[in-house]
């Protein structure tokens, strides 16, 4: 990616979104000092271009958009390492959470499609089923992701172990589900949460 | 003494790819004679997925599963580190923060439930039932086993939320093994992140990680690895012999669940630990140290 | 009946031109009470004043109000020439006309109605306004120095060096504290030892200084001039009087394996022991802890081989009672340990860093002692697990410090300059070793400081990594560091032989309980708070109570040279005069309707309220009662706010002076 | 800056209690830098905002102040450490008793007002005085001072030959 200068003044800075980070990550940007220790124990760090005390910078600077371009957010594992050392009570887990959220309708964010679809797949689950199906979980992802021979070996060995389970079982509650996806759903559409 | 009664969470793994852990829970919670109640009709806790892209629909979805539990008579048990970690986290946010509470109440229409107690298998071990006591029950110790305790991420992480154990020096894993007579080997990366979900959308990632895990266990003298996440499990046990073969290596580490280990202490056989269902073929080396 | 006198100035044009002065005067002369009122140009000339006295005289007057400038422009001046006229000072009061009327508002009508209101305000206020007698405290010439690290010995050498006794209690054996324990200084790099130890042979040389190490503050009653101040000198066994500092005792004792304090317990001691060899006193303690003697009643060589028998294994704990008139605290600091996690302690922990279990990761202080020359290795740098030379060596900047979550987020402010210092004495003593530095910022502000981190990254080519660490561990015999480099956004992973931890900088265990004892504020991290910021830092709120050196807040060596000699000017100022006077704007107590709530005790910022017994004449107790000490209290008045029943009255500004002035208007 | 003088057909009574060390210094200095505010304000000088007893501003409503300004030190800036933490606790409650026995607390102004800030007591005296004037006379304690003074009087042949016999 080619780096552009980085124009700072109150029209780029875009503070509203940072807020909304805030505001639903449950945590303050502005306490980090940048002292990387987020980045020096993040497992997921060298598949990131920017790391995630960077990530942290970007926001600070109201840059958004040159976080959510990258594929960093698409790369945290929400493995919390970051979160636990921080010394500055930065829970930088919540905050990528937060970024991933936002990114659905923000312009310009980078559309990781492997791991937006896997996690995609694995709420439609949940909506329909109820229960994961890690089978059916696994078929779809590699049909819609195009690699249908993706882990074509483990599949018959994984049955014969008896970890894939074909079929589901009936859930009570399916009802109760439903509703609790509509009521966000409508609750967003309302404004009343983000 | 005061009985111990649990409503039980299995979470969605434990009915598919984790079945032996499923069935080695139950099976040593009926040894150990502690009651187990699965939660009717409970769903996914939406693990790390919905947190990731939606929080407010993972808050939801825990707080609805806790409710769940409510009507069942005990504290909650939780074998999955995923589920564990969803419902304190959810537990720990709800409590901290007025707005999401409600905006929660108004997705699941109730009221949210704060006060009900997540405990982890090994809480449940190490503190309910307590060292002593399942030491007592260990008829075949695991004398001579050297277990790599793993941790992964979730079990003691952020340091204010699960409050299993120290989030940084955690011991209660090596505590539970110990009392089964097994030793414990200290390695380095039992603490380290292992991709989890990853593993669907970016297996190269997970192979990378793993890779490292298993080469400390291994170089740390380990001849199996004990794990309390069905995640984890995953991608230690089912993809080991993918990273022998990416990494041209051989380690040959069974990867137990901490219930089949435990449960083979206190006697139990090999068919009500499933451990048929292990990738990585356990029978040589439980044979090999005279466990079976 | 009274006899006021009211004086309006002019002030030149100053209140004139807004103010009609002449119609200020003439209302004001028909107040009841007002005996005399007139203007003047200037009152505060030398005219002025005199016109003012001559009226005094002249119509007996019993009160003065001065409608002029602000109080806190002359309200010193006005009382002075009402005393020289042979009043009482405290009957003499301002009207701010000028301030607060002629300069603020241009409609005449307006200012005219307004100085009016504002001195018939003061009239009424003067009327109730009393005789305030000055108050005076007796001083006791004698100091309490506590603690006895370089911040003590200073201000105790300081005060000595006046003229003027001093106590200097110390807790540990020796005096010499945390300075003494160090290698080199920065940025000089000059032997502390060297410049430490004969300062403190002149401690214990000085005639004016009375030293008691081994002991610990144990009371303190009394208030500024007046301390009296209960020592526990803890039993050495061993008899200071006859004890010649041979040293053979020491070199007999079979107990040589117990971990030395002093060398972060990497050196070795005996159970009878100085903590090191310069210490002052040289008289030696018994660790009754580890004594064989204490233990099992078997061994007693160190008896047997004193010469002058000085050993007294009876010897017991003992009180010893000083009057002294003042008290500076020098407690010093601690570095917070990277042990497991401490109770009590505000830090969390760093289980990241293996909580203290990798034998060669070490605190900063342990690095000091390894550079030592008089230190455990002779001064080699050697690693405490196989006493090799380490080839690679990582230091960690803020372990501790500027961490809110972790637990403290001041920042320990020596870190930074004695890290620059430790990679500087590596490299002088390790020549193919390489030292790396993990830091966030590079705090360095004062005099050739800069300089001298710059020196060790440009001449010593210590390599500056800014970023932090998130882990380490163990690997055969390496330790692996995991970090990350900011700059270049990327992770660095380093192998290496050593690791130092720069730890936090806390104040000494137990400071709480300390500041209790002296009735003095300390913060939520039990530094030791001073009574003003910017223009008290080294007094307490407490008065006759100074602070020196980190036991306020984290120091390097000059800047708490400079507070101790700062507190001894203090404690001079106090002793320069027999007798401390004061302003007595003081809370009273009405004895005979105080009920002993004692909630005026509670609001009392100084401590200054205390309890008093009321006895009849067979001695049987009535009640108790509060006290407010004349000479403690600071005329804040919280007090008489608080007294449900209304007992408290704080003079000059009691409840009826001020119901007549809102009456007045 | 000199504003047109407007005639104002209520003047309101301000009576200000402040501390001697942080707002009586303050408004020295609006006075050194010859501001200007309305002249509607009366300053009482105390030791301490801790020193100020509750009953003064019952009493200055009561002596017919319109309104009443009780200004100190900064928080964590007090000269006496702590005293105007005191006096914000218990004016926090004094509030809520002047609200119960109908008070309109407009009328009541807490303020910190620092040694430095000369413009900011300009600004504090003239919002009070601008608010308390758009608000009117305060009538409820002076109809109460004329009550007690009605109930004093000796008005009626009754209540004479009653005074006179005792």
């Amino acid at each position: 990616m080619k780096k552009k200068k980085m124009v700072i003044s109150q029209e780029t800075m875009d503070v509203d979104f940072v807020r909304k980070v805030e505001a639903l990550s449950g945590t303050s940007v502005r306490r980090c000092f940048q002292c990387g220790k987020c980045s020096a124990g993040c497992p997921m760090a060298t598949f990131m271009e920017h790391p995630p005390n960077r990530v942290v910078r970007l926001l600070q600077l109201g840059q958004w958009q040159r976080v959510l371009a990258g594929r960093s957010i698409w790369y945290c594992a929400s493995c919390e390492t970051c979160t636990t050392r921080c010394p500055n009570k930065v829970d930088l887990a919540s905050i990528m959470d937060a970024l991933r959220k936002l990114s659905w309708d923000a312009e310009g964010a980078s559309k990781e499609s492997y791991v937006q679809l896997a996690n995609k797949l694995f709420l439609q689950n949940i909506r329909t089923y109820g229960r994961q199906y890690e089978m059916r979980l696994a078929a779809v992802f590699n049909v819609k992701s195009g690699q249908f021979l993706k882990d074509l070996m483990l599949g018959p060995k994984l049955l014969a172990k008896g970890k894939l389970k074909m079929f589901h079982s009936k859930n009570k509650n399916m009802p109760e589900i439903e509703k609790i996806f509509t009521r966000i759903e409508e609750m967003r559409k309302k404004g009343e949460a983000l | 003494m005061k009985e111990l009664n649990y409503s039980y969470y299995p979470g969605c793994s434990l009915h598919a790819s984790a079945g032996e852990y499923d069935l080695s829970t139950r099976e040593l919670f009926k040894a150990l004679r502690i009651g187990l109640t699965e939660i009717p009709d409970w769903f996914c806790c939406g693990a790390t997925p919905a947190h990731n892209v939606d929080e407010l629909l993972s808050l939801s979805l825990c707080a609805k599963n806790l409710e769940l539990a409510d009507k069942v008579e005990g504290d909650m048990a939780v074998a999955c580190a995923s589920c564990f970690s969803r419902l304190k986290t959810a537990q720990h946010v709800l409590g901290e923060s007025d707005v999401k509470r409600k905006q929660v109440e108004k997705a699941i229409d109730a009221p949210v439930k704060l006060d009900s107690n997540v405990k982890h298998l090994l809480e449940i071990l190490a503190k309910d039932l307590g060292l002593e006591r399942l030491a007592a029950a260990v008829n075949k110790p695991l004398s001579g086993l050297k277990v790599a305790c793993y941790y992964g991420c979730l079990l003691t992480r952020p340091a204010d939320v699960p409050n299993l154990d120290c989030a940084e020096a955690p011991t209660i894993m090596e505590r539970v093994i110990e009392a089964a007579g097994a030793e414990t080997v200290a390695w380095t990366h039992r603490l380290e992140c292992c991709g989890a979900n990853f593993t669907l959308s970016r297996p190269g990632v997970v192979l990378q990680l793993t890779n490292a895990i298993l080469e400390s266990a291994k170089a740390a003298g380990a001849d199996c690895i004990m794990v309390g996440c069905p995640l984890c499990h995953g991608n230690l046990d089912i993809r080991q012999k993918e990273i022998e073969g990416v990494y041209s290596t051989s380690y040959g580490l069974p990867v137990f669940y901490l219930t089949q280990l435990v449960g083979l202490s206190v006697g139990l056989g090999a068919d009500k630990l499933g451990l048929d269902a292990m990738m990585v073929n356990p029978m040589p080396l439980l044979k090999e140290k005279g466990f079976l | 009946m009274s006899r006021i006198g009211v004086f309006i100035c002019h002030c030149g044009e100053n209140i004139s031109r807004t103010v009609d002065v002449e119609r200020v005067a003439a209302e004001i002369g028909k107040l009841s009470g007002v005996a005399f009122a007139t203007d003047y140009k200037y009152m505060c000339s030398d005219p002025g004043q005199n016109l003012l006295k001559k009226a005094i005289q002249e119509q007996k007057l019993t009160h003065v109000v001065v409608a002029a400038c602000s109080p806190r422009m002359h309200e010193k001046t006005f009382r002075k020439a009402v005393e020289a006229a042979g009043l009482n000072p405290f009957l003499c009061e301002m009207a701010n006309i000028r301030e607060h009327c002629s300069w603020v508002h241009e409609n005449r009508e307006e200012a005219t109605v307004k100085a009016i209101d504002i001195v018939s305000m003061m009239v009424e206020r003067v009327k109730k306004n009393r005789i305030l007698p000055g108050i005076t405290v007796p001083v006791t010439k004698r100091s309490l120095v506590i603690g006895g690290g370089i911040a003590g010995i200073q201000a105790a050498l300081d005060i000595a060096d006046c003229g003027h006794e001093v106590i200097l209690v110390e807790r540990e054996p020796s005096i010499g504290g945390h300075m003494a324990q160090l290698s080199e200084t920065f940025p000089t790099l000059d032997c502390s030892q060297c410049i430490m130890t004969p300062k403190m042979v002149d401690v214990a040389n000085h005639p004016k200084i009375k030293l008691y190490t081994y002991s610990e503050i144990e009371l303190v009653e009394g208030y500024i001039g007046n301390f009296q101040v209960t020592i526990k000198k803890k039993a050495r066994s061993v008899d200071e009087d006859k004890c010649t500092g041979c040293g053979v005792c020491m070199t007999k004792c079979p107990q040589k394996k117990i971990p030395n304090k002093f060398d972060q317990n990497i050196g070795m001691r005996t159970a009878i022991y100085v903590p090191f060899p310069q210490a002052v006193p040289n008289t030696p303690v018994i660790d009754r802890d580890n004594c064989t003697w204490f233990k099992t009643g078997k061994c007693g060589v160190c008896k047997k081989v004193c010469g002058p028998g000085a050993v007294d294994f009876e010897q017991q704990d003992t009180l010893v009672v000083e009057a002294v008139g003042a008290i500076v605290v020098a407690t010093g600091f601690d570095l917070y340990s990277i042990d497991e996690k401490p109770k009590g302690s505000p830090i969390k922990g760093y289980g990241e860093f293996g909580h203290g279990k990798i034998p060669d990761v070490i605190d900063g202080m342990t690095f000091e002692r390894l550079a030592s020359a008089s230190g455990p290795t002779g001064g080699k740098i050697l690693r405490p697990s196989d006493g090799k030379e380490p080839k690679q060596i990582v230091f960690i900047q803020c372990v501790g410090s500027r961490a809110r979550e972790k637990g403290i987020s001041y920042c320990s402010k020596v870190c930074c300059m004695y890290t620059a210092k430790h990679t500087m004495l590596y490299h002088h003593k390790v020549h193919d070793g390489q030292a790396y530095v993990f830091f966030m910022d590079a705090r360095t502000p004062g005099k050739s400081y800069d300089e001298f981190w710059r020196r060790s990254i440009e001449e010593e080519e210590a390599v500056y990594i800014r970023g932090m660490v998130s882990r380490l561990y163990q690997k055969g015999d390496k330790i692996v560091v995991m970090g990350s480099d900011i700059a270049v956004g990327v992770q660095v992973e380093i192998e290496t032989d050593m690791v130092v931890l720069a730890t936090a900088v806390q104040p000494q265990k137990g400071a709480d309980l300390l500041a209790q004892k002296l009735g003095i504020s300390y913060d939520k991290y039990n530094f030791y708070s001073e009574a003003h910021a910017k223009l008290r830092p080294v007094e307490c709120a407490t008065a006759g109570i100074y602070l020196a050196g980190a036991c306020q807040g984290p120091k390097d060596i000059p800047e708490t040279v400079s507070q101790a000699s700062a507190a001894a000017a203090k404690v001079m100022t106090l002793f320069s005069k027999d007798k401390l006077e004061r302003e007595p704007i003081v809370a009273r107590v009405r004895e005979a309707g105080c009920v002993g709530c004692f909630a005026c005790k509670k609001v009392c910022a100084y401590g200054a309220v205390e309890e008093k017994e009321i006895r009849d004449r067979q001695g049987n107790l009535i009640k108790v009662v509060a006290y407010v000490n004349p000479g403690v209290c600071a005329g804040c008045g919280t007090c008489q706010a608080t007294c449900p029943s209304k007992c408290v009255e704080l003079d000059g500004y009691t409840d009826e002076q001020i119901i007549a002035m809102i009456e007045a208007l | 800056m000199h504003p047109e003088k407007t005639k104002h057909d209520f003047e309101p009574k301000i009576i200000a209690f402040v501390c001697t060390w942080c707002t009586y210094a303050g408004a020295d200095l609006a006075g050194t830098s010859r501001m200007q505010y309305p002249s509607n304000v009366r300053v009482l000088k105390f030791p301490c905002t801790g020193r100020i007893d509750p009953v003064f501003i019952l009493k200055a409503f009561q002596q017919g102040a319109d309104g009443v300004l009780v200004s100190g030190c900064h928080p964590g800036d007090c000269h006496y450490i702590a005293g105007n933490f005191h006096a914000r606790r218990r004016f926090a409650a004094f509030r809520k008793l002047l609200e119960f026995i109908g008070v309109d607390l407009n009328r009541l102004q807490f303020s910190w007002v620092s040694a430095a800030e000369g413009g900011k007591w300009v600004e504090v005296v003239t919002d009070l005085t601008e608010k308390v004037r758009a608000m009117g006379p305060m009538v409820e304690f002076k109809e109460l001072a004329l009550e007690e003074q009605w109930s004093g009087a000796i008005d009626t042949p009754e209540l004479k030959e009653a005074y006179d016999a005792i």
